[in-house]
This record gives C-alpha cells, structure tokens and sequence, in this order.
C-alpha cells in the first residue's frame, strides 16, 4: 500500500514550506515539529510487516515487527524534543529584545 | 511594485517545495518497485537471538541499551546540552511566571495525582526490559511531577521543593552513571557498555531483575531525562 | 477494516497538518499540535510500535505542545 | 584497543563533572579543566599515532551487530587536529572568558565529544546523533553572550543546521530501507547492485544536507552571523573543527558507502569541484567589503572550506592528500587569526578593521604572527598555506579541472587583497591607543604557538605528510576499509 509513502512525503514538503516561506516564528518551528513527525512516521512504516505482532516476545510469535526502526524512532523524537526547545526558547528570547516575531520587521529592525 | 515581487517569490518557494516533493515521489517510486528483496537480516537476528542474548523480553529495548547503547549514550547527551543552553539562557533573577489562582479543586486534585505519576513512572522505568517503556518515557513521566507543581502551585513554591541545583546534580548523576555501568563493561575485561556480551548474568527472562545490567541502565536514563526536562520546562517559564 | 481505519488516520492527519500550517491565529495551530500528536500515536498503535506511540504521545503530543504554550504565554501572540 | 572509546568518552565524562563542580565545589574548575585537556592531548596522540594498520573497536562487543569505530589515518589525521588545536584554546578561554566560565567549557567539552565521536564512528545512524550533539552544543556556544546579535546568529545557526540535520536523517532513514544494516562496510556491499539513479538520489539528499552544515554558497547565509557575536575561541573550534566535521563525515559517507567509481560515474566529483569554485570565489568576493573582522574571516572560512572540498572532490591521491592537508593548515592558520583578533578584542575591545589601527607597533609580537598567519592562509610560499594550495592546484590539473586550478590561483590574488587591507592599516601610523586589558601571556602564549606551526609546516612539511599521505590507501579504494571493518 502506498498511501502511507505519499502521506510521509506531503507532510514532509509541507513542513519544508513552513519553515522556508512561513514570516511567523512560531510557525517556522511548529513546521519543524511536522518535518520531524513525518520522518518518524517513515521510520515506523519502514519497520511494519503486515500482520506482524509488537516485537515484546513474551511467546513465540511466527511474524514479528522490525524492532530497530522503533528504536531509531525513539531517539528520533527526543532529540526533536530537545532541538524544539531550545528554538522555542530563542524565540522567546528574540521576541523579548525585539518586540515582534515577523521575519521581515526582525530583518528591519536590525539593519 | 512589492506587490508583484512578493507574489514571485511565494511562487519561487512553492515550485521550489513541489520539485522536492516530486523528487521524493520518485524515490518511493523506485524503492516501491524494487522493494521485492528489502534485506533485513540485521533485524532477523535480533528477533532471533535477541531475547536469548540480552535477557530483555521488549527487543526495543535491547536494542536501544545493549546493541546499540552508544547512540543512547550520545542522546543522553543531547538532552544534557538542551537543558545546559536553557539554564544558560535564563538569568538568576526573580521568576516571572504568570500565575494564575486556581480553584481548591485544582490543588487537590493535582495532591491526589501525584503519587500516581510517581508509581507509574518507576513502574515504566523498572519494567523498561519486559513491557513497552523504558527509561526515556518513565523519565519523562517523573518529569511532569515539578512540571505539574510548577503549573498549579508557581514555580516559587516548585523551586523550594526541588531545588534546581538538586535537579542538576542528579541529572549529572544519572549522565555518569549510565558511563560508569559502560566503563563495567571494560572493567570485567570485554568492551565499553557491553552487557550481554559480557553476560552480567541475564537471569532467566522473564523477571524483573533479569537482563543483566538494562534495568540499571533504564534506572540511569530514567533520572536523566526526569531532572533534565524538569530543568528545560522551569527555565522556559522563568525565562524573561 | 483496520486498513480502513488506518487510511483515514492517515487522511485526517494530512488534513490536521494542513490546518496548523494555513491558519491564521497562532493559537489555532498550537491547539492543533497535540490532534496531529494524538492521531500520530494511534497510527503507531496501529503499526504495531509500542515504545514509539509511548514516546510520541508524552513527548512529542504532551511536552513539545506544553512548550508552544508556554511561548505563546510569554510572547502574547 | 579502549583508547578509541576515551576519545569519546572523556570529554563527556568532564562535562558532567563541570556540571556538578559548577554547583557545589566551583573552585576545581580550573584544575578539571586543564588536568583533563593534558590527559585528553596525550589519549589522542597515542590513538593518533598508532593508526596505521586501521583498527576496529565494537562497542558493547557486538561485533557487525552493534555500533563500530574505526580508527583510520583519515580520522587520526583529524583526531592530530583536535590535539593541536583543543589545549591552546581552552588556555585561551581560561583567561578570556569572564561570565558562564562553567556553562562555556561544558558547552565545549560537549562538543569537542561530539566531534570526535563523528569522527570516529563507522555507523551510519551514531554518525547523525553525534552531529546533533555537535550542531546544538555549538549553536549554544554561538547564544553565550545573550547579546541581540548572538542570539538572533544562534537561532539562525540552529534552524539551518537542523534543517540539514533533517535531509541526513532523510537519506539514513532510506538507507537502513534498502541495506537493511547501519553498518558503513555492510551498506557499502549492499549499495553495490543498486540501481543508479537510486543511489544517485540518496547521494543527492546526503550531499545537500551536508552542504547546509558546511555552507557552501547558496546555504551559507546563517554563518557570518553565527561568527559575528560567538565567543572568539569558540569562534577558532567552529571554523577549525566543526564545519571539518561536516566535511569528513561528508567525505566518509561518499568515499566508503557510494564509492570512488560511482562518484566519478554519476558526475558527482564533477558538480563538487564547480560548486568548490563558484563558493570560493563569491565567499572572497563578499569578504572584500567587510568592515567587522569575525564577518570577515567567516567568509574567508566559507572560502577555505571551499578549496578543502574542491581538493577532496578531485578524487584523485593527490587530491585526498591536498585537501586533507589543508584542513589541517586551515585549523591552524585560521585558528591563529581568531586568537589574534581575540588579543585585539580583550585589550581594546576593537571589532572593526579601523580600530585595529597602528596597532602594529603596541604589540610587535602578536602583529608579526597575524601577518605570519594571513600570508600563510593567502598561500605564498614560505607558509604552510602554500604547500597545501599547490598541492590541490597539482592535483586539479591532473585530473582535468584546468578551470578549478585557474580559480584558486585568481582566488590566491582576491585574498591577498583584503588581507593586505587589514595588514596596511595594522601598520598605519596613529597616536598610541589605550589599553583597557592587558593580555597576560596565557593570552599571548597559544597565538605565538599556533602562529609558529604554520611556519614549522611550512618548511617541515613532511612531519604531517608522513600519516597524511596514508589516507588514500584506506578512503580512495573502500575495499580495504570494508575488509577490516568486516573484521578482515
């Protein structure tokens, strides 16, 4: 099935559009976020066997799921946990000195 | 004038972003029809061998602590840096949280939760190697107890009971300590945070202390993460 | 029909995605981060991941939300 | 072979001391700082050393399951830099930096970590964490000072570095889809019956994200500003080890698991050696009309990079040993200015070309190794500069790129002149400036030793040849690195 692979790609182009053309700060980094989401989707997806079971072996199962993508998935999220927080906070800082959280005004405002 | 140059280049970053979608489009494309073959023999050992050769039932798990520690290692790291820049950035000084006054039925109700997120968050961590969970998720839960605090009560009150300085030190407890039970590793002769390798007595799979040295690994990682996301989130709200 | 269900997960989180980038108000799309949080955890309950549907819904669903709050707080956007 | 792991190891494990020195007992900062960089320079020259026949060291003893280093000549040569490089700055920052001392060598011990485990690593997805670790601690770095400008420099640092950091993880994420390993040698064997143009799109991802962490010209706005405000030793790692990260990683990724032959097929060498050229020559043109000194040696980093990339994109053993050499010249003689501007900085607090008028003759010494140090990086013939430009114009020319060989030497003429410009008005008569700051020898000392191994391999060149001329058996040809990795 391939809804998934177009899925992962629409919301990555989208997050990439956010970021590049998006004039509010917030916004740019909540485009990071979807980035960031769509390619731990991908990596999930990549890991799937259909009707495979999770890969806790408590008993024997014939068709488990590929446990390293989760795995990758997993640091995946909390290093864009992290790199999220830290922007966020930049914006706060910029905002307090600059008053305004417009691309083009920051750009002005700095001459 | 600005008018049409402004429409040029909103039309320059769309055709730009829908040229990489078509490139990507034609990356599925041809992974999709060449997908018939997709090697996973890496995979099909851990699922194999796994469990016999790490002790931990959640293969997730032992992957994440014992064959490929060293990139737990390097995103433990990742979150130490974060929570460093955000005590950098916020100064000393008095915070300025917004607060808001609750109704009664708030304080209680977060008193009451607390104990629960406690038990569920060293369950999470304890059981990291049998059940889904481990140490990143336990840790974040214990985390939203002065992240809780934090909110209800202001974060003077959350900073007298947990004080920062507390936060940090245990945060770079748990740091080298995840390193020492690596260096146990070396020490017993075989390589750095080697455990199943170095067979730290798995036990029989199953129980709780079993898995040789994942348990105290997830432990480590679990006061990590907690202290270091309670740092990140009480710098954000203090910040001016 | 869990492939039904997984479809129109995938739809709606497009949708949801859509939402949070072309609205105006700022807070419309912080409020629609942790839905694009949530509908990402039931697609990996679905995909058979686990620790990764725990992850994502504290972290990336419940954190990274609480932090687009708390900046949104102090920038009185 | 443990050595391998402390590289790592101990630079991290001295940041999570810092991290509790800085709470309860702050006064050991001095003595843990200095007591771990002497220990961490003799761990790295005996890793260094002894890495002829390439060495495999399995974390956790998984062997091709777990996560590998190699220590191969390309990374020992990278791993001497660090070496040269590290004591001298944190000497230098020990009395430079005057607020966050604490926070300022954590961030740096985090990222000199960082850097050697990207150094280091044979697997594909440790590589791309260690990036993270190294993009955001330099991006903190880079916010230190919480001025206006080096915040807005961070922020901007951050979000391009991150972006890129995105298009990696992309072509990883598609890598472990078709290989079904992270192991490089194994990926690399796997690569081999792929189809064209699907290996070539996957080079194009890891290229272009690699591009956005080195700068190369069309993404290379955020890095004059993340220079501009940044802490001036930072400033000396930035140019001398992290965009060389980017650079080695790059080099690893395209040489081990696309290959020499696949490279030269798919036209790659070919597009890097023009965007080399097209980068180096507008990097020097913008940096002809900067007035604020750390913009202008950033562009003239952007321009160095560039003839680092030119010379490891001609793909020929000339070519690897030039532009290797170089990236080693270039940490010193760079690292040389930026020491010197941060003397400037302290004692006079002077930013601009101006305010370092006359200044010639205040302070002898440390003006005779920036001119030592700016006539090397232009690449005249005494210095140590030269020998590594002439090496990469040799080995363009005999590979065919007529043209690129043409560019350097015209790029050779461009640097000279804005260089000349801050040379000039060194040494332009004024009345005598008053010294806020004296900078003490502990300021002073790191100059004059970096300044002077630019003279030392300048006329010594074989000293470094010696391990560097090694480094095509093992990059050019990946069968021999994929045979011991394999464990061969």
């Amino acid at each position: 099935m391939v809804i998934p692979y177009v899925v992962v790609i629409i919301l990555f182009s989208l997050g990439i559009y956010t970021v590049i053309s998006k004039k509010n700060l917030i916004k740019m980094v909540i485009g990071f976020t979807i980035v960031e989401s769509s390619l731990i989707l991908l990596l999930i997806l990549i890991g799937y066997k259909p009707s495979g079971t999770a890969p806790i072996l408590d008993r024997q199962y014939e068709i488990v799921v590929d446990p390293i993508p989760q795995a990758l998935a997993l640091t995946t999220i909390i290093i864009g946990g992290s790199v999220t927080a830290v922007m966020l906070a930049l914006v706060i800082k910029i905002y307090k000195r600059y008053g305004t959280l417009n691309v083009d005004e920051l750009r002005k405002l700095r001459g | 004038m600005s008018k049409i140059n402004e429409r040029l280049k909103k039309l320059h970053t769309i055709a730009l972003v829908v040229a990489l979608a078509v490139f990507l489009l034609v990356v599925v494309y041809e992974i999709h029809n060449l997908d018939n073959n997709s090697k996973r023999y890496l995979s099909e050992h851990y699922i194999s061998e796994g469990v016999r050769e790490t002790g931990a039932i959640n293969l997730v798990t032992s992957v994440l602590y014992d064959y490929r520690a060293f990139d737990t290692l390097g995103e433990a790291t990742v979150i130490l840096t974060a929570a460093a820049i955000l005590s950098l950035l916020v100064p000393v000084s008095k915070a300025t949280m917004l607060g808001t006054k609750f109704s009664i039925i708030v304080y209680q109700t977060t008193k009451f939760s607390i104990p629960f997120l406690a038990v569920l968050g060293v369950h999470l961590i304890f059981f990291g190697h049998l059940s889904p969970g481990g140490g990143f998720v336990g840790g974040v839960v214990l985390s939203i107890i002065p992240i809780l605090l934090t909110i209800t009560y202001g974060v003077e009150f959350s900073e007298s009971k947990l004080k920062p300085a507390k936060k940090k030190l245990v945060e770079d407890i748990g740091a080298i300590g995840f390193i020492l039970l690596g260096l146990l590793g070396v020490v017993t002769g075989s390589n750095f945070l080697a455990n199943g390798q170095a067979n730290f007595g798995p036990g029989n799979t199953g129980e709780l202390i079993s898995a040789g040295l994942i348990p105290y690994l997830n432990v480590m990682i679990g006061i990590k993460v907690g202290a270091g996301l309670a740092i990140i989130f009480n710098s954000l709200i203090k910040e001016k | 029909m869990i492939n039904l269900i997984f479809n129109l997960l995938m739809i709606f989180l497009v949708i949801t995605a859509f939402f949070m980038v072309f609205t105006k108000d700022i807070s419309n799309s912080v409020i629609a981060l942790p839905v694009f949080g949530v509908i990402l955890v039931v697609i990996f309950v679905i995909l058979q991941a686990p620790d990764a549907a725990m992850a994502e819904a504290i972290i990336a669903a419940g954190l990274t939300t609480v932090f687009f709050v708390i900046t949104i707080n102090k920038t009185e956007y | 072979m443990e050595a391998a792991v402390w590289v790592i190891i101990l630079p991290l494990l001295t940041a999570f001391f810092l991290g509790i020195s800085k709470l309860y007992f702050k006064k050991i900062l001095f003595p843990l700082v200095t007591g771990s960089a002497i220990i961490y320079l003799y761990l790295l020259i005996s890793v260094s050393t002894n890495s002829y026949p390439p060495k495999v060291y399995s974390v956790g003893g998984w062997g091709l399951l777990g996560i590998n280093l190699m220590v191969d000549p390309f990374a020992a040569m990278f791993l001497l830099i660090i070496a040269i490089l590290f004591l001298p700055v944190i000497l230098f920052s020990l009395k430079y930096i005057k607020i966050d001392k604490h926070d300022y060598f954590i961030l740096t011990y985090l990222m000199i970590g960082g850097i050697a485990g990207m150094v280091l690593t044979a697997d594909l997805f440790n590589l791309y964490v260690f990036l993270e670790v190294t993009s955001l601690s330099s991006c903190a770095l880079v916010a230190i000072k919480k001025t206006d400008k080096a915040i807005e420099g961070a922020f901007k640092y951050l979000i391009m570095s991150t972006l890129g950091s995105f298009f990696i993880l992309l072509a990883t994420i598609l890598t472990y889809h078709l290989a079904g390993t992270l192991n490089m040698a194994e990926i690399a064997l796997e690569f081999k019956e792929l189809p064209f143009k699907l290996k070539s799109i996957l080079m194009a991802l890891f290229v272009f994200g690699y591009a956005l962490k080195i700068g190369l010209i069309p993404l290379h706005a955020w890095l004059p500003d993340a220079y501009e405000d940044s802490p001036i030793p930072y400033n000396v790692l930035s140019s001398g080890l992290v965009m060389k990260a980017a650079v080695y990683a790059l080099i690893r990724v395209l040489y081990i698991i696309f290959g020499i032959d696949f490279l030269s097929e798919s036209g790659m060498l070919a597009i890097g050696v023009f965007w080399g050229v097209i980068t180096f020559i507008i990097a020097h043109l913008l940096a002809f009309q900067q007035t604020n000194l750390n913009r202008l040696l950033a562009y003239s980093s952007i321009a160095q990079i560039a003839y680092i990339t030119i010379g490891l994109f001609v793909g020929t053993d000339g070519g690897l040993i030039g532009g290797s050499f170089h990236i080693l010249n270039h940490a010193i003689m760079k690292g040389t200015l930026f020491l010197v501007i941060g003397i400037f900085y302290y004692s006079l607090s002077a930013i601009n070309i101006k305010d370092i008028k006359g200044l010639g003759y205040q302070f002898p010494i440390i003006s005779f190794t920036f001119v030592v140090a700016s006539l090397s990086i232009v690449g005249l013939p005494p210095f140590n500069g030269f020998i590594t430009k002439w090496l990469i114009i040799e080995a363009a020319l005999e590979a065919g790129f007529g043209y690129a060989a043409f560019f350097i030497l015209v790029g050779t003429f461009l640097s000279l002149t804005y260089y000349l410009k801050v040379i000039v008005t060194l040494y332009t008569k004024t009345e005598k400036k008053i010294v806020i700051k004296d900078p003490g020898l502990s300021l002073r000392l790191p100059t004059i030793f970096l300044g002077s191994l630019c003279i030392v391999f300048g006329i010594v060149p074989s000293l470094p040849l010696s391990l560097i001329n090694k480094i095509p058996q093992f990059l050019l040809d990946h069968s021999e690195y994929i045979r011991i990795l394999l464990g061969g």
